[in-house]
């Protein structure tokens, strides 16, 4: 492309260089989003630990009152949403998965940087929104799990719920983008010749935790919308005394529930999978086996969520059913577990921090899925559930298996990251205060479980013989607290030190990012490597994997000597501008949940221009941020397909979800309808007639994309305004179907099924309403001509979108009108 | 175990089936490998314990046991058919002008996937599922479709002959998985019925001395998870088959000339 | 240096777990009232069974594990720098589909008796003979009804060797009843008519509470199930069904709380057969009957029940009850009137 | 941007208007159809099965025709129908599991 290549300066800035604190704001560098995903998360987990700590206080003698009950909930409450939510999540996916996507697929940014940078703002702009208690309205304090109907505000009044739900829905949005970036970047952006098989296990960790993210928290963003809807405008989704059931938050919940405990520790086995063979100087044993079992968790993990809900009721055959499915769970976790340990058999180990904490991790994981084994069994699960045997089962399968992982992943990549090396030896000292701390906090839990404590409690009884080993269990506590504060003193120590420059590949390591500079260049690589097998960075180093590498490195051969360094040309690698958009844009949603909760209208609408205007601002950045994707070193290994055409068809795979959870809503509730018109007012000429004007938009749609693709533009002008006109007289029925409704005395509130409708034919509405908007500015650009063959591709993603909305239309008038005469199920 | 008792339709039917296989040996003058023979003759074994051992109990009003006879019919022997069938046994006839585009239309993956779920829902309709228990000639109609439909099930699988391919191993797991829908459409509704759905099952002795109702449960679970696992046992295979292929297709160019190779090493010493 | 560490790292967290669990097996079950270890009823048992069994195999697939890595990371494996050529294996089909089918025939094993236990601990219609009780959970108390009348509160009395079946539902949020010693919880959810049928086997009192967080005093929705013999569980069933003892003559201090209370505002909320009609909170016709108040919070002495009427948000943060107050001989006068509602 | 025309044009062939105008009088069909099955009381008992096939078919055309699955690669198909299974398996087991609850609802009132 440029005339004249400049070689790359001897110095290469790392991406940590330059750039000043508006660098940073408006950075969409994926390492420098990681960075400070790593700062709010260290942050947050201060605060957790700090929550966890004052329990452990409170519980240290019967009938205490150094917490009030009050204080003790919120604490509670807190310490587990914000260390699912603001901690660990943020950790193995913010921090380690941004940072290394890229690197270990050997690419120079996640596949949508912008998109990357606004999942942050808007993860920080949650964290916030979820601590604002502190200042007005009061902690959280129903539960992380927020259990209806305790949640509603006849219950629960105030605002803390309304933080917590606002709060949580913008961190999901924040995350289901996350997990669209991922999915995108490691489908479509490895570097030639990687296949799905030569991946790092880590790699394929990620891949599959993204699609569970883009499938389960479209369940919790509906169980919350339903929770605010309820709190604010006053219908009854989970009211029993309006024919509602409680429970149905509980499935909505657990739905995104389960699989989120695999979203978390799916990343954990992949961080194992990397650290283990690089230590052991083996390749990691059985890979195949070890990507299916993460596919196969995965899938399993959907059809779990009932073992969360033994106690609620659901019937023995429906307890059967998620009984064995559950325990199906522990043969590809089993799989995992024997696999480490075989890679490990035969190695040549080298005992690092790292090391460590994977082995411990190995030991104490598996302690975790034994106890999880016995709640599989649902007539156990009833005497364990809400009890501390429950607590100990979680925080040894979420501290022992992904904290104790997320420690090892902090001393195996900090040289990477920082350019700097944690100290080994003030290491050991944490992983031992690690170890002690954590099975003197945790084990004993199991039996006071077994002795009957129940969780949540923030006080016991001194004739229950619980208060020795809560003792205990506090003394372990403060144990790692003091464990906590040695890693926090270490990275400190870390980077105050002046010397120590960590090498590029300290480890001797086995994927790509250890071939480059430590800490990388903004670029990551200044060429894209060609990749031969597995382990791609020892197979560079050493040759093919096997024998040969290994028999090298035991005769004491050092890797091949460096080359003369090979013309690179600056010019050649196109990153993608900054851009302070995503700040703005999390910052308007901010103030417009600050607006919703403190019911201050002006509030919400400045927030809502804020968000209006720099998704503007952020489309009219487009030309810049387009080229990135179609950098023709990277070649996608996926034959072709656009990064954006994968990004929309995951989000389209992520609202079936949405719309599946509203629609199955909708079928439960409808014929419960008490007072008041039911599903017999549906007016079914008009809506047929709807229906067919939506399916000639889609038409017309069709046919705007190949006018565009064949640079017709006069019909293109035609069809997208045919479009465009078809999808306002679908909204107009709608309208005139809502008011006609409203008139006949059916209002939001009337009943379940008044509800339940509104709200599922209400969001595909918005949904139409969206798609309009969106094709109207094409039409608009089409109409200034700016719309030519080569842009046909912004026609064929909103059409894509549009067709979607159309196919869930077709869905919806099948069941929710032509099936009004069947009762539910 | 009498062999030639009640329906003498089974033996012969056999008998034919393996008659054709090594008629069409002859004629084509070859040998299947010792793989397609053994798989043959387990298909065979199949079909013989599924029509008289499992029939029987099916007969005694035990609908578990009808549960699983139909998923070796539709699951277990289409998949050993065409294990055991060699493609150039197939393939003149499939190939030949007037048969091949129908050959086409009916293994295509779409196509073949439809017919076979119209097949399976259908047939556990209750009235036709009531049906089939009550007319002897319709039942054993609709075990022979039930076989039909799984072969063109499995072909795209399977599939012995390169010109009417396979998927390609991460569809074939797709395909599969899309089978789930169709499947639990059936089971489920089958397993947490409160009543007993076909009436035939509540007329006359019932087998085992279960309930009826137990042994619809029973059977609906059969189905339900029966097929689960079987089918996460199959994507196993695929999965293995998948990795090994792409393990395989490393072709490794010469390393020292690969200029990348220079450059990211010398990237690796710039940085230490 | 690198190795020893690791040594000490087994052996400590092996030592800890070892002595620990020896130090619970020597408190026996006695010290805890609320244990899962004790069974006193069948469904009780049935758990009880099911849970060694499955800890049975949980240990045992523990040691392989252990043993295994025990193996791999001591004995089969050298340490960098040590001249034993490193092993290149990176898969043996043989030995992943071991470690396949090994964990599942141990699911299977687990989950056969798992089923049986589940569909034999929740009959679709009650036993014979089962005495049928309704529980009603309330935001932090429990309501017990008799299906012949009779009425209590948080301190429900039952015969032994007679199944019982409870339906349970909620007044107002989720609860859950849970006795460990009789058995398993059952969750009590509004709008929905839950299930829980057990036999207790042998006769005592089995402290329980509410298993799911149900709000501020979730701490506090504590209740005590006694089992009696079918002799001291009828006359009991008598004394509930008769109405309010009467004041023996001559006390005047009781009297005069009667007098109190029937001018209270306590009468809008509780019942006492024959002189108020509430319906909110526990009824009291028959509240010196029972050991403890509050919810099982307090014991149920004199200067408890002041304590508690006094300022009930002080013993449970959250209480609907408001707090009464009253000068000290009209809140002795009461007391003692409650006191004698035998 | 050219080379997004390029990746473009290499990757898709999608079928012309005629196609499109076939597939949208399948559709204008089947609704008709679904209406008509809505009106005919007959058709009642198989209601059900009638409009979820009905409905099925329209979704397949307009996914795999005006959505182009059918021509597109089979990532994006995998893409969309994972997540569709899991949809489809979660409204089913939702309904199921509902309906038995049904069963041991309280009176309301």
């Amino acid at each position: 492309m440029a005339a004249q290549p400049k070689p790359l300066p001897a110095h290469q800035p790392s991406y940590l260089e330059g750039g000043g604190i508006l660098g940073w704001l408006t950075t969409i560098d994926h390492k420098r989003v990681a960075v400070m995903y790593l700062v709010s998360a260290l942050f947050f987990l201060a605060l957790g630990g700090f929550e966890a700590m004052a329990i452990r206080v409170q519980l240290w003698r019967p009938d205490n009152h150094a917490l009030s009950a009050a204080v003790y909930n919120a604490f509670f409450t807190m310490h587990g949403t914000t260390m699912i939510f603001l901690v660990v999540m943020p950790l193995l996916l913010g921090f380690f998965g941004n940072f290394l996507i890229p690197l270990q697929i050997g690419a120079r940014d996640v596949a949508f940087p912008r998109l990357n940078a606004l999942s942050f703002w808007l993860a920080l702009v949650a964290g916030i929104l979820l601590h604002l208690g502190w200042i007005r309205g009061g902690l959280p304090d129903a539960g992380w799990f927020g259990y209806a109907n305790l949640t509603e505000r006849y219950f629960t009044p105030g605002l803390a719920i309304d933080w917590w739900a606002i709060g949580l829905l913008v961190s999901g949005t924040s995350t289901v983008l996350t997990g669209l970036n991922f999915l995108t970047t490691i489908v479509a952006m490895r570097a030639p010749g990687m296949t799905y098989m030569r991946m790092p296990m880590f790699m394929w960790s990620l891949m599959v935790t993204s699609i569970l993210i883009l499938i389960a928290f479209p369940a919790l963003t509906i169980g919350l919308i339903f929770l605010l809807f309820d709190r604010f405008f006053g219908t009854h989704f989970y009211v029993a005394s309006a024919g509602a059931t409680p429970i149905l938050w509980q499935h909505l919940f657990w739905l995104f529930g389960h699989p989120e405990v695999y979203i978390m520790a799916l990343p954990a086995f992949g961080i194992i999978s990397e650290v283990i063979p690089t230590f052991s100087r083996k390749p990691l044993f059985g890979y195949p086996m070890m990507a299916y079992s993460i596919c196969l968790i995965a899938f399993l993990s959907y059809g779990v969520w009932g073992h969360h809900m033994f106690a609620t009721g659901m019937g023995p055959v429906a307890d059967s059913a998620f009984a064995i499915t559950s325990m199906l769970i522990a043969i590809p976790t089993g799989v995992k577990i024997f696999s480490w340990i075989a890679t490990i058999w035969g190695g040549s180990l080298r005992m690092t921090t790292a090391f460590y904490f994977a082995l411990g991790m190995i030991l104490e994981f598996t302690l975790g899925g034994l106890s999880g084994i016995m709640h599989a069994s649902a007539p156990i699960d009833l005497q364990q559930t809400d009890s501390y045997f429950v607590v100990a089962h979680f925080h040894y399968v979420l501290f022992g298996g992904v904290m104790f992982t997320i420690m090892a992943a902090f001393y195996y990549w900090w040289p990477k990251i920082s350019g700097r090396m944690l100290g080994e030896r003030l290491g050991k000292w944490h992983f031992w205060l690690t170890v002690i701390g954590f099975n003197l906090t945790f084990f004993p839990m199991h039996f006071l479980g077994m002795w009957g404590m129940p969780r949540r409690t923030y006080t016991y009884g001194a004739d229950m013989g619980w208060t020795n080993l809560n003792q205990l269990e506090t003394i372990g506590a403060f144990i790692l607290a003091v464990a906590f504060l040695l890693f926090y003193v270490n990275i400190f120590k870390s980077l105050s030190s002046r010397e120590e420059r960590a090498p590029a590949d300290p480890w001797d390591g086995r994927s790509l990012e250890w071939s480059t500079a430590s800490p990388p260049p903004a670029y990551n690589f200044a060429t894209i490597p060609q990749i031969r097998g597995r382990d791609a960075w020892w197979i560079l180093k050493y040759g093919r994997a096997g024998s040969r590498g290994v028999a090298a490195y035991m005769s004491g051969q050092a890797p091949s000597q460096p080359q003369p360094d090979q013309p690179v040309s600056v010019e050649d690698i196109h990153m993608p501008a900054p851009s302070i958009f995503p700040l703005v844009l999390s910052l308007g949603v901010g103030v417009i949940g600050l607006g919703l909760i403190i019911d201050w209208y002006r509030i919400i609408l400045i927030g809502a221009a804020v968000t209006v205007l720099s998704i503007v601002g952020m489309g009219f950045e487009y030309a810049d941020f387009g080229e990135q994707s179609h950098d023709p070193e990277h070649a996608p290994s996926s034959g072709g397909v656009d990064v954006r055409k994968i990004g929309l068809w995951s989000f389209i795979g992520s609202e079936c979800v949405f719309f599946a959870s509203l629609i199955s809503t909708f079928i439960v509730y409808k014929s419960r309808s008490l007072a008041g018109p039911g599903p017999k007012i549906l007016n079914i000429p008009l809506t047929s007639f709807s229906t067919f004007v939506l399916l000639m938009s889609s038409l017309l749609m069709v046919l705007a994309l190949a006018a565009t693709q064949r640079g017709d533009k006069r019909w293109e002008r035609i069809w997208l305004a045919g479009v465009v006109t078809f999808g306002l007289i679908f909204l107009g029925g709608q309208v005139y179907e809502f008011t006609s409704f409203y008139n006949e005395g059916m209002g939001l509130t009337t009943n379940l099924f008044s509800q339940s409708f509104f709200v599922l034919v209400g969001f595909h509405g918005a949904h139409v309403a969206i798609g309009v908007l969106w094709l109207s500015v094409l039409w608009v650009a089409a109409m200034t001509g700016k719309l030519g063959k080569s842009r046909a591709l912004s026609v064929e993603l909103a059409g894509l979108y549009w067709h979607f909305v159309d196919v869930v239309w077709i869905i919806i008038f099948t069941l929710v009108y032509l099936m009004q005469a069947v009762p539910g199920a | 175990m009498d062999i030639f008792g009640e329906h003498p339709s089974i033996p012969i039917g056999i008998a034919i089936l393996i008659a054709i296989y090594l008629g069409a040996c002859r004629a084509a003058g070859r040998k299947p490998t010792r793989r397609q023979a053994m798989w043959f003759a387990i298909a065979m074994g199949a079909i013989l314990f599924t029509q008289t051992e499992l029939d029987e109990l099916a007969d005694a009003r035990l609908f578990s046991m009808h549960m699983l006879q139909h998923l070796m019919q539709t699951f277990v022997i289409p998949p050993l058919l065409l294990l055991g069938t060699p493609g150039w046994m197939l393939a003149p006839w499939m190939l030949s002008p007037p048969i091949k585009p129908i050959a086409r239309l009916l293994t295509n993956p779409v196509v073949a996937f439809l017919i076979f779920s119209a097949v399976f829902v259908t047939a556990h309709f209750p009235p036709v599922f009531d049906r089939m228990c009550r007319d002897e000639n319709f039942h054993i109609f609709l075990h022979l479709l039930f076989m039909a439909a799984g072969m063109l099930l499995w072909w795209p699988i399977l599939s012995p002959v390169p010109e009417l391919p396979r998927l390609s191993y991460p569809a074939q797991i797709l395909y599969l998985f899309l089978l789930m829908i169709p499947m639990t459409a059936v089971a489920a509704p089958i397993t947490l019925a409160t009543k007993v759905i076909y009436p035939w099952y509540t007329e006359g002795a019932h087998g085992w001395g279960l309930t009826a109702i137990d042994d619809q449960v029973l059977g609906g679970l059969i189905m339900w998870i029966g097929q689960g696992t079987y089918l996460m046992i199959v994507f196993t295979f695929i999965f293995y088959k998948w990795s090994q292929r792409e393990d395989r297709d490393v072709s490794v160019p010469p390393e020292a000339t690969a200029p990348e190779l220079r450059v990211l090493r010398s990237r690796r010493v710039a940085g230490s | 240096m690198i190795g020893r560490g690791s040594n000490r790292y087994s052996t400590a967290a092996i030592a800890i777990q070892v002595a620990i669990a020896l130090a619970i097996a020597g408190c026996s079950a006695a010290g805890h009232p609320m244990t899962t270890l004790a069974p006193k009823s069948n469904l009780a048992q049935w758990i009880q069974t099911l849970f060694i069994e499955v800890t049975v195999w949980d240990a045992i697939i523990l040691a392989i594990v252990v043993f295994a890595f025990i193996l791999a990371v001591f004995v089969f494996s050298s340490r960098v720098g040590e001249a034993a050529p490193a092993s290149t294996a990176s898969s043996d089909l043989g030995l992943e589909i071991a470690w396949t089918l090994g964990p599942t025939l141990v699911l299977v094993m687990i989950s056969v008796p798992t089923i049986r236990t589940i569909f034999r601990s929740q009959p679709v219609v009650a036993p014979a003979g089962a005495l049928e009780i309704k529980v009603v959970a309330h935001q932090w108390w429990w309501e017990f009804d008799y299906p012949d009348g009779a009425k209590t509160s948080n301190e429900p009395h039952i015969p032994v060797d007679r199944p019982i079946r409870l339906s349970l539902e909620s007044a107002d949020i989720i609860h859950s009843f849970w006795v460990p010693q009789l058995g398993g919880k059952r969750d009590v959810v509004p709008g929905q008519i839950n299930e829980l049928t057990f036999m207790a086997t042998v006769p005592g009192m089995y402290p329980g509470q509410c298993a799911e967080f149900c709000g501020l005093s979730h701490a506090n929705m504590r209740f005590r199930v006694f089992v009696d013999s079918p002799d001291d569980f009828a006359k009991w069933d008598r004394a509930q069904l008769a109405g309010p003892a009467a004041i023996p003559a001559g006390d005047l201090l009781a009297s005069n709380g009667a007098k109190v209370f029937a001018n209270s505002p306590c009468t809008t909320c509780h019942m006492i057969q024959g002189i108020s009609k509430g319906y909110i909170g526990p009824d009291l016709t028959h509240f010196a009957s029972r050991t403890t108040l509050a919810a099982g919070v307090l014991k149920n002495t004199p200067e408890n029940v002041a304590k508690w009427i006094g300022n009930p948000q002080e013993t449970k943060p959250g209480a609907n009850m408001p707090a009464l107050l009253l000068p000290g001989p009209k809140m002795n006068a009461l007391v003692a009137y409650l006191e004698g509602l035998k | 941007m050219s080379d997004i025309a390029d990746a473009h044009d290499g990757q898709t062939h999608h079928p012309g208007a005629a196609t499109y105008l076939i597939i949208a009088a399948f559709l204008v069909i089947l609704t008709a159809m679904e209406v008509t099955v809505f009106y005919v009381h007959a058709l009642h008992p198989v209601l059900v099965p009638l409009l979820i096939v009905l409905a099925a078919a329209k979704f397949a055309l307009v996914v795999m025709f005006y959505m182009h699955l059918k021509y597109d690669q089979w990532l994006l198909t995998g893409v969309f129908i994972f997540p569709l299974i899991i949809a489809t398996l979660l409204l089913v087991s939702l309904i199921l599991l509902f309906a038995y609850l049904s069963n041991h609802m309280a009176p309301i009132g």
